[in-house]
């Protein structure tokens, strides 16, 4: 009855702001940093490149612009997190608030107007599509291949450790909480540039939360990115298909699965780690800590 | 395998040095020094400090330190806590610039900008605490540590070599956490290894070894030596030292105050030169024991982490006025036992028993107000909250004893009033109660947590390494408060990887091995190579043939 | 001349959300063109539904408004509690159902504009099949759905609803993914009542049409937007000012429709035929004049029941609390 | 050259002066962005600051800033004790949700009885609700390990989802033609939580919003319970060793900082909400945490941090009311506050010193 094809189809588009989010998290995590701004690091990129879109007729300047609006609205929270060592809970939350009333105030005289259509890239998938398919590998292999990868693990892993092998704590975490903006910018572009062609005040809607969640669920990889996304994605599209179709669906219980589904893999993990000698969820050893190094 | 053999366990008892019934590991490595690929043999310095000086608001750490480390030299850096050691080696290592001073390195100025450019230079460091990633590869940990490492598998068998090459096998694929401590030193060594330093400095690195991972280590250090490596080797076991250095300098306050060969001196001289004055000797007179006060039997529990041990059907029983010592490698139950005697871990009824009293399924404070008391081995964090005062440090422990908790409601005046009286009877050099304790030295912080716990008048007082890291003037104080209080008629149990401190203290001994406890055996004329049977091969210890 | 009239407006979301609130706030500013210096309008907006609804109502009647419009459903009993603090201060509220003697309720006939685009939107359907995504289930949005299909079963009984529930009235994100469902079910026509433009960004990709919501969406014309249906509050906020500042303003429930202004059609773009055009101009003027309702028999339930009968015209009670879909709708309502 | 050194006291000056600093720079730098925006600084930050207390409307929105600062003080008191003992509840929105229906089930099961008992086990069953929200994350954690920042998170999600569920099937209002939301319990009297003096804004939430403040901290600053929390959120093992079970006190917080958010999902919805609808959770849980550390953890720091917060709000709305000020720079604004608190705060912890040089 329903083309699991088409079904794939819509997944991807539907699953492709979450996942730019959610991949730049990670690396943000990976690194120890843990940034629950990402709301307003992608509401920020929504509007930004909306704004550099609608300006130069380029859906891909405004997709460049919006990676640098998120990175640079990451920058209070780098600043604070980094340099005054504020507490990444509260900062995260600030950068929200922060993103969410900025975006709304300056975007004003972007209401109403249309964004410049873009063109479809292969298979009639949009590009931005495709890039976020591929950023799932590329991360992958930063991470586990590269040197700046190893040294980034490193960082988040254990940064006392690090700082004493002379690798500069506090940069790479910066460059990590940019990356991770500049993908939440990106994220939130997709959908105003390339979902909905217009600016609206808080358009990204609680992706950004999704996105945190699902960083959990991938149990700090990227390939489980990837199919985190796709679940939540999934089980949007699959109970609106369902819907369409004209089958009955417990919308609101729907609804709540990505979400179980997360804890039950959280706690899998977890007990993983707790039961057994191996270790089990690659949850980064210096996760939401506080770095200070004196010279 | 050389499982607690004679060779094996020499390096930890330090009189073994001077009976030469074995060959000592440098002996045989002069046999075959082709294992390394030394090349430089003279005796030119190939480090050479010029009166380096570093300043901490407040602190003098380093001033005026002047000194050198020849080629082919394990040269130990000697002082009490808080001497200036760490920061003058990370100062070398390019951790911590020095405000004044020149630093030379193969006659070649040097003054690294970090820990890479140090690295460069031909410098490599092993640290105080580890410093390895837990959730990475023993391939990517080293590769974290070195410039340019070749490509991923080029390394793994780089390692493979070198760790074989040096009789420290180790995996590159296993994952750290899922090492032993001494396997653990390995991966750091091993590290430094690959990048051929000129100078390898080490900070206090037995401080978590077993006896054999510690003579393994002393046999890899003289093999690089005899290759022409310098070596900088600070830690605060004088045996050791005297055991394996070359040569010493001495700090104080920051400065150099001697320059000595160690094998010239007693371990008291060593000593009395860091401290600056005679050391007191122990007063271990006027004991005698009296009824039992403690009984531990049959405790068995499985490990509570992953990396823990399990306690295997411990028994023991202690009488009023004894002091009980227990041996063994660190890892083998020590941090357990002690433990499930402070009652942090409960066990199973009847396993713990006070005066006849079953204190077993009783928490820390319900065991306190019994009358046992006992003091973790780690006092940052664990017997002391490093972020409260030394007043709020009181209410850890003493709330019931001592009358500073009523009905739930704090005195703090109370508290005060405690923290200062353990502050003046114990000697604890620091501005006042309203301290911090991160703020106290390492030795300081331990004479006022033992403090703490002895002036509550236990009946029963547990020690896991009282004087760990601690430097001489403070580990004799704390040992003699120990002492005293079994005088008083307390029981006493003492749990030490030091056998110098256990025979100096015990009147009992009893080794722990893998969670078992041995019987106990009469400290008296106890020999070392009984105290070598009872350690008994020590757990899970791969020692290579030279 | 005296104080002018200080009239305030709450809103629930931000003014600039281009849909609902959007188009409470240009019925403000025509209220401030008609009147010019005689009246003063403040709005608060993104005001939550809930306890901080109530404190934002009074501190309107507090800064002297005496004539405050309340522009959403969930005001309802904060509106109720407020007026009856402030007995000389005027309230409207807009598509509740609860009065006072200075508490009018107010609301638009959108199922009349449904009638008219679904008439399009029977006529553009290749594949006879129109999507339809809803917000909630509550009796406006499902008396839209009815109208819509009534109308479109009318000129082309092959018709087939898809309808598919979005549980927002904004969220871009989720109203993409519900066009992108419908659009792979084989839809070819979108409705929405759901506010953000996403689902016309979806049909446009997908080649499909679909209709301007609560504003009139031009930059998305002509296609896909082919039409609109449009809240234009303007008329009726003129009015009720007016008979504030003469004194005539009564309590009363007002439910306009096309004829009053209130629903508009936006602009039927050229890429509907003339004559469809024209067909769904002439039953826009018709339902405008009053001539035509469109909820008229014979009509049966879902469930096949008998609901009006030939000729029989629904009643307004009815209407209000719709909770079923007419017969030929094959889906059901979440419950 | 400046650098940090870390503090070994901290002056108790400044946990006072800081969170002024924090006001004072917000009120410079919101200043910088009115100005820009082309409104005027001065009586922009007045409307916000001063008008709401002293204003020609204070005598209402006086009182309205206790109403709107009890829930975020009650969930707050809770998440400081959960905070300080190194326990990250950043569920309390769901908690809050949670209280909120189970507190008003029991008001629309027992509708239209009448009866004294009816609001008590009203409060009674909010709190119990949102403490088994709180529940969860605590016992996965005590079981499994699982971090209780992440589970607890999650759980807002599925509060959330619960409560659209309500509003729209089983507690819909049967009198309620068709739309969504429960009855509304301010016109049940016996459920409801009415004003207890008319014109101070009191309600029942106040009044336990100011237990929550005294009973907190007699809990953290006199009591020796108080004393292990603080020392388990420094140092875990040092409180272990103290007698502190570590699984005690992961379910003594959550359920603790849970029962404390239920109360206040269930006060409000009985009170200025009236009704549970899908949208009953406003955001409360998550202003709380932002509550908890602009007043640094203390019980009385957040009792002036909640008003605080209640004033950005309304002085907000009354800048919208007055001036058109955009709804979103209240938000920019309270994002600002949080972000110079946070700033400022490294100043407790660490003094500023000059670089020594030689
Ligand atoms: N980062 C720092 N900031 C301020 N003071 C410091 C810092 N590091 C060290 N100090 C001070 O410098 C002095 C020397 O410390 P250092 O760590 O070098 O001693 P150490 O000889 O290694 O002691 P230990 O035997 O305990 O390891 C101490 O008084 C210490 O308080
Ligand atoms: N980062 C730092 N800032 C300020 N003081 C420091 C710092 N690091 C260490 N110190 C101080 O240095 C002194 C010695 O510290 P160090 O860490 O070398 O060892 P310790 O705790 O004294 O002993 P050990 O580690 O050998 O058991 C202590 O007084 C400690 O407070
Ligand atoms: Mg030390
Ligand atoms: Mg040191």
């Amino acid at each position: 009855m329903i083309d699991p094809v088409a079904l794939f189809v819509l997944l991807l588009s539907a699953s492709t702001p979450i996942l730019f989010a959610a991949l730049g998290e990670l690396v943000v995590e990976r690194a120890g940093v843990l940034n629950l701004g990402v709301e307003g690091m992608m509401i920020t990129g929504a509007l930004a490149g909306f704004a550099a879109a609608y300006h130069t007729g380029n859906p891909f300047v405004g997709f460049a612009a919006a990676a640098l609006g998120g990175a640079l609205i990451a920058m209070p929270f780098a600043a604070l997190t980094q340099f005054l060592l504020s507490n990444q809970v509260a900062s995260g939350l600030a950068l929200t608030l922060f993103g969410l009333g900025l975006a709304a105030l300056f975007g004003k005289p972007m209401e109403g107007v249309k964004a410049p259509a873009m063109a479809a890239g292969p298979l009639g998938l949009n590009w931005i599509v495709w890039l976020g398919l591929l950023m799932v590998p590329a991360i992958w292999w930063f991470l586990n291949r590269s040197r700046t990868g190893l040294v980034l693990r490193g960082v988040g892993e254990n940064h006392d450790a690090a700082h004493a092998l002379g690798y500069d704590v506090r940069r790479v975490r910066i460059a990590a909480i940019a990356f991770g903006g500049a993908m939440a910018g990106i994220g939130g572009a997709f959908i105003s540039i390339a979902t909905v062609l217009q600016w609206t005040e808080g358009m990204t809607a609680g992706a950004g939360w999704i996105a945190l969640a699902i960083v959990v669920f991938s149990n700090w990889t990227a390939p489980g990115v990837l199919a985190g996304a796709w679940l939540f994605g999934g089980v949007t599209v699959l109970q609106l298909r369902l819907q369409a179709a004209g089958v009955r669906v417990p919308v609101q219980l729907l609804s709540m699965a990505p979400y179980l589904a997360t804890i039950i893999v959280l706690v899998a993990i977890s007990a993983r780690q707790k039961f057994s000698r191996r270790a089990g969820t690659a949850a980064p050893g210096s996760l939401g800590q506080d770095f200070h190094a004196l010279r | 395998m050389n499982r607690g053999g004679c060779a094996g366990i020499s390096g930890f008892y330090r009189e073994l040095s001077k009976q030469r019934n074995c060959p000592r590991p440098s002996d045989r490595d002069k046999q075959d020094k082709d294992l390394t690929k030394g090349t430089n043999l003279t005796d030119a310095a190939v480090f050479r400090a010029q009166g380096i000086g570093k300043s901490y608001p407040g602190v003098r750490a380093n001033d005026d330190v002047s000194f050198s480390v020849e080629a082919g030299e394990i040269h130990a850096l000697l002082g009490e806590n808080g001497a200036g050691k760490s920061t003058l080696v990370k100062m070398i290592y390019g951790l911590v610039r020095p405000d004044d001073g020149e630093m030379t390195l193969n006659g070649q100025p040097h003054q690294p900008a970090d820990p890479r450019a140090a690295r460069a230079a031909g410098v490599a460091m092993v640290f105080q605490h580890f410093s390895l990633f837990d959730a990475l590869t023993v391939a990517e940990n080293i590769a974290l540590g070195m410039e340019n490492p070749p490509h991923r598998h080029a390394l793994s068998a780089r390692i493979a070599q070198v760790s074989q090459d040096f009789g420290l096998p180790l995996n590159p694929a296993r994952r750290v956490v899922t090492l032993s401590a001494g396997e653990r030193q390995r991966v750091e060594i091993i590290r430094c290894l690959l990048q051929n330093p000129r100078l390898l400095i080490m900070d206090e690195p037995t401080s978590v070894l077993t006896p054999q991972e510690a003579e393994l280590l002393f046999a890899t250090l003289r093999k690089l030596a005899d290759g022409g490596t310098a070596i900088l080797y600070i830690s605060h076991k004088l045996d050791e030292i005297r055991a394996h250095c070359d040569r010493a300098t001495i700090l104080r306050h920051g400065r150099v105050v001697d320059s000595c060969d160690p094998r010239a001196h007693s371990a008291r001289t060593l000593a009395a030169m860091m401290v600056g004055g005679e050391m007191r000797p122990i007063d271990r007179s006027g004991r005698r024991t009296g009824e039992v006060l403690l009984q531990v039997r049959a405790l068995s529990q499985p490990a509570p982490t992953a990396e823990g041990t399990a306690l295997k059907g411990v028994t023991l029983t202690l009488r009023a006025g004894e002091i009980l010592g227990i041996g063994g490698v660190a890892g083998n139950g020590q941090d357990e036992l002690l433990a499930a005697l402070s009652g942090e871990v409960r066990s199973a009824p009847g396993t713990v028993l006070l005066e006849g009293a079953d204190l077993s399924r009783l928490g820390p404070e319900g065991r306190r107000v019994a009358g046992l008391l006992a003091a973790p081995e780690d006092r940052l964090g664990h017997a002391a909250v490093p972020d409260f005062s030394l007043t709020d440090n009181t209410l850890l422990t003493a709330g019931a004893r001592k009358g500073l908790v009523r009905k739930g409601l704090i005195d703090r005046p109370a508290a005060r009033a405690y923290a200062a009286d353990v502050i003046r009877a114990f000697d604890v050099r620091t501005p006042g109660p309203g301290t911090t304790a991160k703020a106290l030295s390492g030795g300081n912080l331990q004479k006022f947590v033992i403090g703490r716990e002895v002036m509550q008048t236990p009946r029963v007082l547990a020690v896991n390494q009282p004087t760990w890291g601690v430097d001489a003037g403070a580990a004799a104080a704390v040992r003699q408060s120990l002492l005293d209080l079994a005088r008083s008629g307390a029981g006493v149990i003492v749990i030490s990887q030091d056998l110098d401190e256990l025979l100096e203290l015990s009147d009992r001994f009893c080794a722990l091995n893998e969670g078992r406890l041995s019987d106990p055996v009469t400290t008296e004329g106890l020999t070392l190579d009984r105290i070598g049977l009872m350690l008994g091969g020590a757990h899970g210890m791969e020692v290579a043939h030279p | 001349q005296d104080e002018p009239l200080k009239v305030g407006f709450i809103y629930v979301g931000p003014v600039g959300d281009g849909g609902w609130t959007y188009q409470h706030d240009q019925g403000r500013l025509a209220v401030e063109e008609e009147f010019g210096d005689r009246v003063e309008t403040t709005f608060i907006e993104s005001v939550p539904e809930g306890a901080d609804a109530e404190r934002a109502i009074t501190q309107l009647a507090l800064a002297g408004n005496k004539l405050i419009f309340t522009t959403s459903f969930g005001f309802m009993d904060p509106t109720i509690n407020v007026a009856a603090k402030f007995p000389d201060v005027k309230f409207e509220h807009a598509t509740g159902y609860k009065r006072a003697e200075n508490v009018a309720t107010y609301d638009a006939r959108f199922y009349e504009g449904r009638a008219v685009i679904g008439t399009i939107a029977g006529r553009m359907t290749k594949s006879n099949k129109i999507g339809y995504i809803g917000s909630f289930p509550i009796p406006e949005v499902i008396q839209g759905i009815n109208s819509a299909f009534i109308h479109a079963r009318k000129v082309n009984p092959d018709v087939e609803m898809r309808v598919v529930w979005a549980y927002s009235w904004f969220d871009p994100a989720k109203e993409a993914d519900a066009a992108a469902a419908l659009l792979a079910e084989g839809v070819d026509v979108i409705m929405q009542h759901t506010d953000s433009t996403a689902p016309l960004a979806k049909a446009q990709e997908a080649g499909a049409i679909g209709f301007g919501q609560a504003s009139d969406m031009a930059a998305f014309a002509p296609t896909p937007r082919v039409s609109s249906i449009i809240d234009n509050w303007a008329p009726y906020y003129i009015k009720r000012v007016g008979q504030v500042l003469d004194g005539t303003w009564t309590s009363e429930a007002t439910w306009a429709g096309i004829g009053d202004g209130e629903v508009v059609i936006g602009e039927i773009t050229e890429a509907v035929p003339a004559e469809v055009k024209a067909e769904a101009e002439a039953l826009r003027d018709r339902i405008g004049a009053g001539e035509y309702h469109p909820f008229t028999g014979p009509l049966n339930k879902a469930d096949g029941s008998a609901w009006l009968a030939d000729g029989q015209v629904a009643k307004d009670e009815e209407l209000s609390g719709m909770n079923f879909y007419v017969e030929g709708i094959t889906a059901e309502i979440p419950q | 050259m400046i650098r940090l050194v870390p503090r070994t006291e901290t002056p108790a000056l400044l946990q006072v002066a800081i969170p002024l600093l924090a006001v004072l720079a917000t009120m410079l730098a919101g200043g910088i962005l009115f100005g820009v925006m082309g409104y005027d600084p001065v009586a922009a930050i007045k409307t916000i600051f001063w008008d709401p207390l002293f204003g020609p409307a204070a005598s209402y929105s006086r009182p309205q800033l206790l109403v709107k600062a009890a829930p975020l003080i009650l969930i707050a008191s809770g998440l400081a004790v959960g905070f300080r003992a190194g326990i990250w509840n950043i569920g309390a929105e769901g908690q809050y949700i949670v209280g909120a229906i189970t507190g008003a089930a029991v008001a629309l099961a027992a509708y239209p009885a009448q009866g004294m008992w009816i609001f008590p086990a009203m409060v009674v069953a909010g709190a119990a609700g949102g403490w088994a929200w709180g529940m969860v994350p605590a016992l996965l954690r005590n079981w499994f390990g699982a971090s209780e920042i992440l589970v607890s998170l999650m759980l807002v999600y599925v509060a959330q989802r619960i409560a659209a569920w309500m509003a729209f099937g089983p507690m819909k209002n049967p009198e309620g033609f068709g739309f969504p939301g429960s009855r509304n319990l301010q016109q049940y009297p016996p459920a409801s939580n009415p004003e207890l003096v008319a014109g101070t804004g009191a309600h029942w939430g106040v009044v336990a919003a100011a237990a929550a403040v005294l009973a907190t901290w007699f809990l953290m600053s006199r009591h020796i319970r108080g004393f292990h929390l603080r020392a388990a959120g420094l140092a875990p093992r040092a409180a272990r060793f103290a007698g502190v079970r570590p699984e005690t006190l992961v379910a003594f917080c959550l359920g603790l900082s849970g029962a404390l958010a239920g109360m206040a999902g269930l006060f409000e919805v009985a009170g200025p909400a009236g009704q549970i609808t899908d949208k009953v959770g406003v955001g409360y849980g998550f202003t709380a945490i932002i509550v908890a550390f602009l007043g640094r953890l203390h019980p009385v720091g957040i009792l002036l941090a909640g008003l605080l917060l209640a004033l950005t709000y309304i002085g907000g709305e009354l800048a919208q009311l007055t001036m058109n000020l955009p709804a979103a720079t209240v938000q920019v604004f309270q994002g600002m506050l949080l972000f110079f608190l946070l700033g400022f705060d490294l100043l407790t912890r660490y003094r500023i010193a000059r670089r020594i040089t030689a």
